[in-house]
């Protein structure tokens, strides 16, 4: 019978790797891969809080069970947006992408 | 009819006779699947050693000539003395190519077809390795991590060949997984659970269901698309353009050598037994060899539930396949990408989802729930 | 006494760690995709002893065979120069790490201490006993009656979600077809794109 | 004499039905006209209905109205109780169906029809004139080319002379009366491509126009009259009941009655503006039959018979009270005056039409003379001679035209053999007009001036010897004219001008009228003149009574019955005026009539129509220009000059200066010193922006490991 607090500690040790893995990482596929990790850390806490409670009921599994589709659906958008963005800019290393902000100093 | 078929099918493995004693009354359950696995496991490996030279037979006979024959009576030692030649040749790894994604490619595909006999069960008096609840669902998941591994496979062998081959054979398989996960959802909502052991009892009860009139006739259409896409799945002759040998030699596998292209070809047969096991399961009545249904009463039933008729049977009919697998290898010419790609999604996508509804709605079983 | 399933946990976990760990470290980023299937799978293990064999299965599927392939795809198509991890010289990353390493500290030990301690107060313990975590004492019509129920109770209490989820992942289908089909005019992209298909015949039409 | 108000549903529907069918055929012909002209249009080359056609629906329509105005008549007789013994004592019965049909404020415009025996017997007199023109213009405007619109328009008159006619108020009649002007104005601009058609037609318009305002300013008085009595009406018989019983005393309603008289004034060519008439001639001679002579122009001296009851008030005996008021005296002596002048016009006209013009103003004149006195009835009788024979002669100068193919009376004569039917029509006319003894004429004339003599008016005396010099001076013209056109030698150019005698229908309509005079003549000269000789009233009187007495009684109003000593004097003046005339034009001698001074200043001033018609135009000219001046003046120095310019304009200048200033001084400087404020800010916070994702992200995580940390420390301390 595994003591629950491992997985959590596992889970948490997840997002923080993950979390870690977004900031360091300047190519945008690892920080996809990174906030997949997160997503899956956070699959984990759910599915040790359904089995913590003895198997009654499932909300503990439908909710990591949603969280594995809006994961899918937020990768293929990810993953277009990346395409898109590399069409355009030639490159998906986000430290060189500063579109957001203006190049030149706005004369506000 | 559907509640009472699930709750008495858990049946007992034989494992747990065995093992009983030794756990003190009762043994864990993953040590039933995983003494039920290797002990079926053997057969089925045994199995792909004769299913090749059966195969091989079979063409040859179509394209009018012997096949082999030399080695052992009637060429049966050929299977085996290309395996011990695989295994003593020199294994090679081109330069530059990843050693993890090399190594990861073989690892990923050898092992999770091995753990796909988990769920098949051989008879009811517990011949069955391990009873998944999720019998059905675990095999697709476990055949999805395939498409991944060939594409890692592929480029990690730093040719644009196999980069271009892992590709094709991804898309490929993506484009044919999704027809053959709905012609099953079908057979799944009928039985009510997803165990390949319900499913089978559900026919020996109802009759085949690929003959099943009740439906209309949609498991036929089902089962239709069900072959073909599992054809499709394990990259099979009409559809094995990944490894087209005129353009790209072998396709993701070209940079393998020696015990791994074995233990790749071996993937690529266990693929072709275990999704025509599937069929077997899903519309062929499993290991039941009475195509009808048939009640407690009826005389067959004695003949029908006895375990070696059931092993037989199910023998049988992986052989059946084997030698139309065979046939089509040999009668049937390769598709082009387009063309493979467009049947997949524009032709069985739609039927399967039509075929589906059909069933679904006309279905007496899920009537009764319904009403 | 340590359970032979409390090693086992403690081995996958060891291997989720490992794999995380190469994610970030390894220099190709096809590298990077393959260890986060590795990541993947060893999850899906996680989840089969914490006794859901459906939760495996959808992880499997749909991560393992369904994502994985998306991230190998994207990861090929768009060209990007690797580097090493952070940095160049040791001590650059160092420096460089410091922000990332405090926040990870931050989250890593709350998230940590936050659930270790909660559990272990006397608030908790009482109702934890019934734990199936690792249990692999369980029989398997219970496995059965895992999948039956947990599908029972998808489809009552939770049934309006899932044509949401299904709405989602079709808007999100769509969409992405939609971005990536676009064709960019030349005037639209970057000058380095730009004066990639210098010689192409794109540029002659456009 | 009392008055009783009955509701006969199907009567007032029969009455409605006279009114609508000649509108429905007229607006029918109208539409045909329309299409006739869009198709000449379209194929470019003149279209026209068949004139049968045409000709049969206009006097189809009038045959209808005719027929349902016989029938209402006789009903609403039959309504009455005419027994001898009632006509002392008469209760009149009027049938009223009216209904609310503009509601204001104050009380609703009532839309309907009154039925009384003023209505009934003018109806009745109109449907059969009209009728008998109509047959005589389906021959007379034989191949005109707007055949159709002649028919189309005669037939709206008539229409809406008989919704005037049977108006229940005053504010319906007067909306009929501005469609008889308008009808008027059309039959006489007819010809309108000449020029002195079209000048003719606007200035009958205008005359009547004038008219028409006094009127609408009378109706507004009499409506604010009975709004200070409680409930405001235009209903002839409330206005009748409301002065019958002494409420609406005669003193307030004379300045509305002499403004309502203003308008028959206008309409009636009475003094002032008769210029009209004689240029309304320009019109087809059924036109000038129709409407300028019998029946448009009594429509003014209907309606003021119609309120007769402003002017007089009436006794129990139907005797009119002794005090004669201003407004009586003004319509006496206006009415006098119209008469005379319109004889002297008459005596100088060449024009066959415009004497016959002239001879109606004068006619129109002796009606209002008798109004005026207070005689009703003999004003009334006057009326029905006078429509009949002068419709009469203006068929006959209709056929006479026709033939000559000129108007001027110069070039007539000696058609006494050529057209016989025309010849015997016109003289019994003529008798009739010249009022010989025991024709229709003498015995309406008489009537008139014994009311003038037996009147209370100022200067009775005087305008009754008047009233006789006319009345020689128009036995004198009429038979001028019958001597001039009829006998003598045919001053006409032989070679192409063949006087032929009258069309079919030309003849019928002629003698039907000339019937009805002869009839008139018979039996008024039976039922009056016998009834004062033997006492003994003939078969023909109405109740056994005497028609004068009768017609007064009916009316509610006696006087002016027969006189011997008055008749006397009247057909002296008549022989006198006949043998005049005879010597004049068919002796040639007494040539000092018309040699001597006196009478040839009276000519030349006569012809030019005493001058009444230049000083209407000079006053038209100058005066009001010069108002109008005097208003561009003032509006273009006083006020552009001074208040726009000046004030306004200049104020707001100085004004906007002044904020201006105060605006760039103040309000600017703060608003530019906050928008520096704000930049200088943004610009700081600017920085931290670096627009690379990862930094956003690491504030992101940042901001989570502080608040876990928060909720940690909190949980757990």
């Amino acid at each position: 019978m595994i003591p629950p607090e491992w997985y959590l500690a596992l889970s948490g040790f997840l997002f923080a790797g993950g979390l870690f893995g977004v900031l360091t990482q300047k190519n945008a596929m690892r920080i996809l891969i990174s906030v997949e990790i997160m997503l899956n850390s956070a699959n984990l806490a759910f599915v040790a809080f359904n089995g913590m409670f003895g198997l009654t009921n499932f909300d503990g599994w439908i909710f990591s069970l949603m969280v594995i589709g809006v994961a899918a659906a937020e990768a293929a958008i990810g993953l277009a947006i990346f395409l898109s963005v590399y069409r355009n800019f030639g490159e998906i290393t986000v430290s060189n992408i500063f579109g957001l902000r203006e190049e030149k100093e706005a004369n506000l | 009819m559907a509640e009472e078929s699930t709750d008495q099918l858990p049946l007992e493995s034989f494992v747990k006779s065995l093992f009983d004693p030794l756990f003190a009354g009762h043994t864990p359950g993953w040590v039933m699947v995983l003494v039920g696995t290797v002990v079926f496991g053997t057969y089925i490996l045994i199995n792909q050693l004769i299913a090749p030279w059966v195969e091989r037979k079979i063409m040859a006979r179509m394209q009018g000539r012997r096949g082999p024959v030399y080695v052992g009576k009637w060429g049966v030692l050929q299977i085996p003395a290309d395996l011990l030649k695989l295994a003593l040749k020199e294994d090679t790894r081109p330069a530059g190519a990843d050693k993890v994604g090399f190594f990861l490619a073989i690892f990923l595909t050898s092992v999770t077809s091995i753990l796909a006999f988990a769920p098949l069960p051989w008879g009811t008096e517990g011949m069955i390795p391990g009873n998944f609840s999720i019998g059905i669902l675990y095999i697709f998941a476990v055949f999805s991590i395939f498409p991944p591994a060939m594409m890692v496979g592929g480029w990690a062998s730093n040719s644009k060949y196999s980069l271009v081959g892992g590709f094709r054979s991804a898309g490929q398989l993506v484009a044919y997984e999704i027809p053959m996960f709905l012609s099953v959802i079908g057979i799944i909502a009928i039985t009510g659970s997803f165990s390949l052991i319900g499913i089978t009892e559900h026919q020996a009860v109802h009759g085949w269901n690929i003959l099943r009139t009740q439906h209309w006739l949609m498991g036929l259409v089902l089962g239709f698309i069900f072959f073909v896409s599992s054809v499709a799945e394990t990259e099979r002759v009409p559809f094995d353009i990944p490894e087209a040998e005129a353009e790209l030699v072998m396709g993701p596998r070209t940079e393998f050598s020696g015990w791994r292209y074995a233990l790749l070809m071996m993937v690529e047969y266990l693929h072709l037994t275990i999704n025509s096991m599937l069929f077997i399961y899903l519309f062929f009545g499993g290991y039941n060899p009475i195509p009808w249904g048939i009640s407690q009463g009826s005389a067959l039933y004695a003949f029908a539930n006895n375990p070696w008729v059931q092993f037989i049977t199910m023998s049988v009919k992986i052989y059946l396949f084997v030698a139309i697998a065979a046939w089509l290898r040999s009668a049937l010419a390769r598709l082009r990408i387009d063309q493979l790609l467009n049947l997949g999604w524009k032709y069985f996508l739609p039927v399967s989802l039509g075929a589906l509804i059909v069933m679904l709605s006309v279905a007496p079983e899920l009537r009764q729930q319904l009403v | 006494m340590v359970d032979f399933i409390q090693i086992v946990f403690i081995l996958v976990s060891l291997f989720v760690l490992f794999a995380m760990y190469m994610t970030w470290t390894v220099p190709k980023t096809m590298q990077a995709a393959y260890w986060l299937i590795m990541f993947l799978v060893g999850i899906a293990v996680l989840f089969l002893l914490a006794n859901s064999e459906i939760i495996f299965a959808f992880q499997i599927s749909i991560y393992g065979g369904g994502i994985s392939v998306l991230l190998l795809f994207a990861a090929l198509l768009a060209q990007h120069d690797d580097y090493t991890f952070v940095g160049d010289s040791l001590s650059g990353k160092i420096i460089a790490i410091i922000p990332q390493l405090i926040a990870y500290a931050l989250v890593a030990f709350n998230l940590i201490l936050l659930p270790v301690l909660a559990l272990t107060s006397d608030e908790y313990a009482g109702n934890i006993t019934t734990s199936v975590l690792g249990d692999s004492g369980l029989t398997v019509d219970q496995a059965f009656k895992n999948t039956a129920d947990f599908s029972a109770q998808l489809w009552s209490t939770y049934a309006p979600i899932i044509p949401f989820l299904a709405m989602l992942l079709l808007t999100a289908l769509l969409g992405s077809v939609k971005l990536v089909i676009r064709e960019w005019e030349l005037e639209e992209l970057s000058d380095l794109m730009r004066d990639r298909y210098k010689g192409t015949d794109r540029e002659v039409i456009a | 004499m009392a008055t009783e108000v009955l509701e006969n549903a199907d009567l007032i529907r029969m009455a409605w039905a006279v009114v609508i069918i000649p509108f429905i055929t007229g607006v029918v012909l109208l539409f045909m006209r329309a299409l006739e002209i869009k198709r000449s249009i379209n194929k470019d080359e003149e279209f026209k209905f068949g004139e049968n056609l045409t000709g049969a629906i206009g006097v189809a329509g009038l045959g209808g109205s005719l027929i349902a105005s016989i029938i209402v008549a006789i009903r609403y007789f039959g309504l009455q109780d005419l027994s001898s013994h009632a006509i002392e004592h008469p209760t009149i019965k009027w049938v009223v169906g009216d209904y609310e049909f503009l509601p204001t404020a104050d009380g609703p415009f009532k839309w309907g029809i009154a039925l009384s025996p003023l209505s009934i017997i003018m109806m009745v007199l109109l449907a059969i004139i009209a009728f008998a023109i109509h047959v005589y213009a389906t021959e007379y405007m034989h191949a005109d080319s707007a055949y159709t619109r002649f028919f189309g328009t005669m037939n709206f008159f008539t229409g809406s002379m008989f919704g005037f006619v049977l108006a229940s108020n005053l504010f319906m009649a007067f909306i009929f009366w501005e469609l008889l002007g308008f009808s008027s104005y059309l039959l006489i601009g007819y010809y309108w491509p000449k020029p002195s058609a079209s000048s003719a037609a606007k200035k009958a318009f205008l005359y009547n126009k004038v008219g028409d305002v006094s009127f609408m300013v009378g109706i507004a008085l009499v409506w604010t009259q009975t709004l200070n009595l409680g409930t405001p009406t235009l209903d002839y018989h409330a206005l009748y009941e409301l002065a019958h019983a002494g409420t609406l005393t005669v003193h307030d309603m004379m300045i509305p009655g002499l403004l309502i008289f203003g308008g028959a004034i206008g309409k009636s060519a009475q003094f002032p503006l008769f210029g009209w008439l004689p240029e309304a001639m320009e019109g087809p001679t059924p036109v000038s039959s129709l409407l300028h002579s019998s029946t448009m122009v009594k429509a003014g001296l209907f309606l003021t018979a119609r309120v007769f009851f402003m002017f007089y008030e009436v006794d129990d005996a139907l005797e009119v009270i002794s005090k004669p008021l201003f407004a009586a005296n003004v319509i006496a002596w206006a009415g006098t005056l119209t008469a005379l002048a319109g004889g002297l016009m008459a005596l100088t006209a060449t024009d066959i039409k415009k004497v016959l013009a002239f001879s109606t103003i004068s006619q129109l004149g002796y009606i209002g003379l008798a109004l005026g006195a207070g005689g009703l009835t003999a004003s009334f009788f006057h009326l029905i001679a006078h429509a009949t024979f002068k419709s009469l002669l203006f068929l006959g100068a209709g056929a006479v035209i026709h033939s000559v193919h000129s108007q001027e009376m110069s070039d007539m004569g000696g058609l006494k053999d050529k057209m016989k039917t025309t010849y015997r029509t016109m003289a019994i006319g003529l008798i009739g007009l010249s009022g010989f003894p025991l024709s229709s004429g003498f015995w309406s004339k008489d009537a008139v001036l014994l009311s003038m003599e037996s009147s209370q008016i100022v200067g009775h005396v005087f305008l009754y010897w008047i009233g006789v010099i006319t009345a020689t001076i128009t036995a004198f013209y009429s038979t001028k004219l019958l001597l001039l056109t009829f006998h003598g030698e045919p001053k006409y150019d032989k070679d192409h001008v063949h006087p032929a005698p009258t069309g079919k229908r030309m003849q019928f309509a002629l003698w039907l009228l000339a019937g009805l005079v002869v009839l008139e003549s018979l039996w008024w000269t039976w039922t009056i003149g016998g009834s004062f000789l033997a006492e003994a009233p003939g078969p023909f009187a109405l109740s056994g009574k005497n028609f004068e007495f009768f017609l007064g009684s009916v009316l509610g109003q006696h006087g002016g019955e027969f006189e011997i000593l008055g008749a006397l004097i009247s057909s002296l003046a008549v022989f006198l005026g006949i043998f005049l005339a005879w010597m004049l034009y068919a002796k040639h001698s007494f040539k000092f009539l018309q040699t001597n001074p006196v009478n040839k200043t009276m000519y030349q001033v006569s012809e030019r129509r005493f001058f009444l018609d230049e000083f209407i135009y000079w006053f038209a000219e100058n005066p009001i220009m010069m108002v109008g001046d005097a208003f561009q003046a003032t509006d273009k120095q006083f006020i552009d000059g001074i208040v726009i310019n000046g004030i306004v304009a200049g104020g707001s200048l100085k004004v906007a200066s002044m904020s201006d200033d105060f605006d760039q001084g103040v309000i600017d400087g703060v608003v530019n010193g906050l928008g520096n404020f704000a930049r200088n800010v943004a610009r700081q916070f600017r920085r931290l922006q670096t627009g690379q994702t990862p930094n956003y992200a690491l504030l992101m995580a940042l901001g989570l490991g502080v608040v876990l940390t928060i909720f940690t420390v909190i949980t757990f301390l």
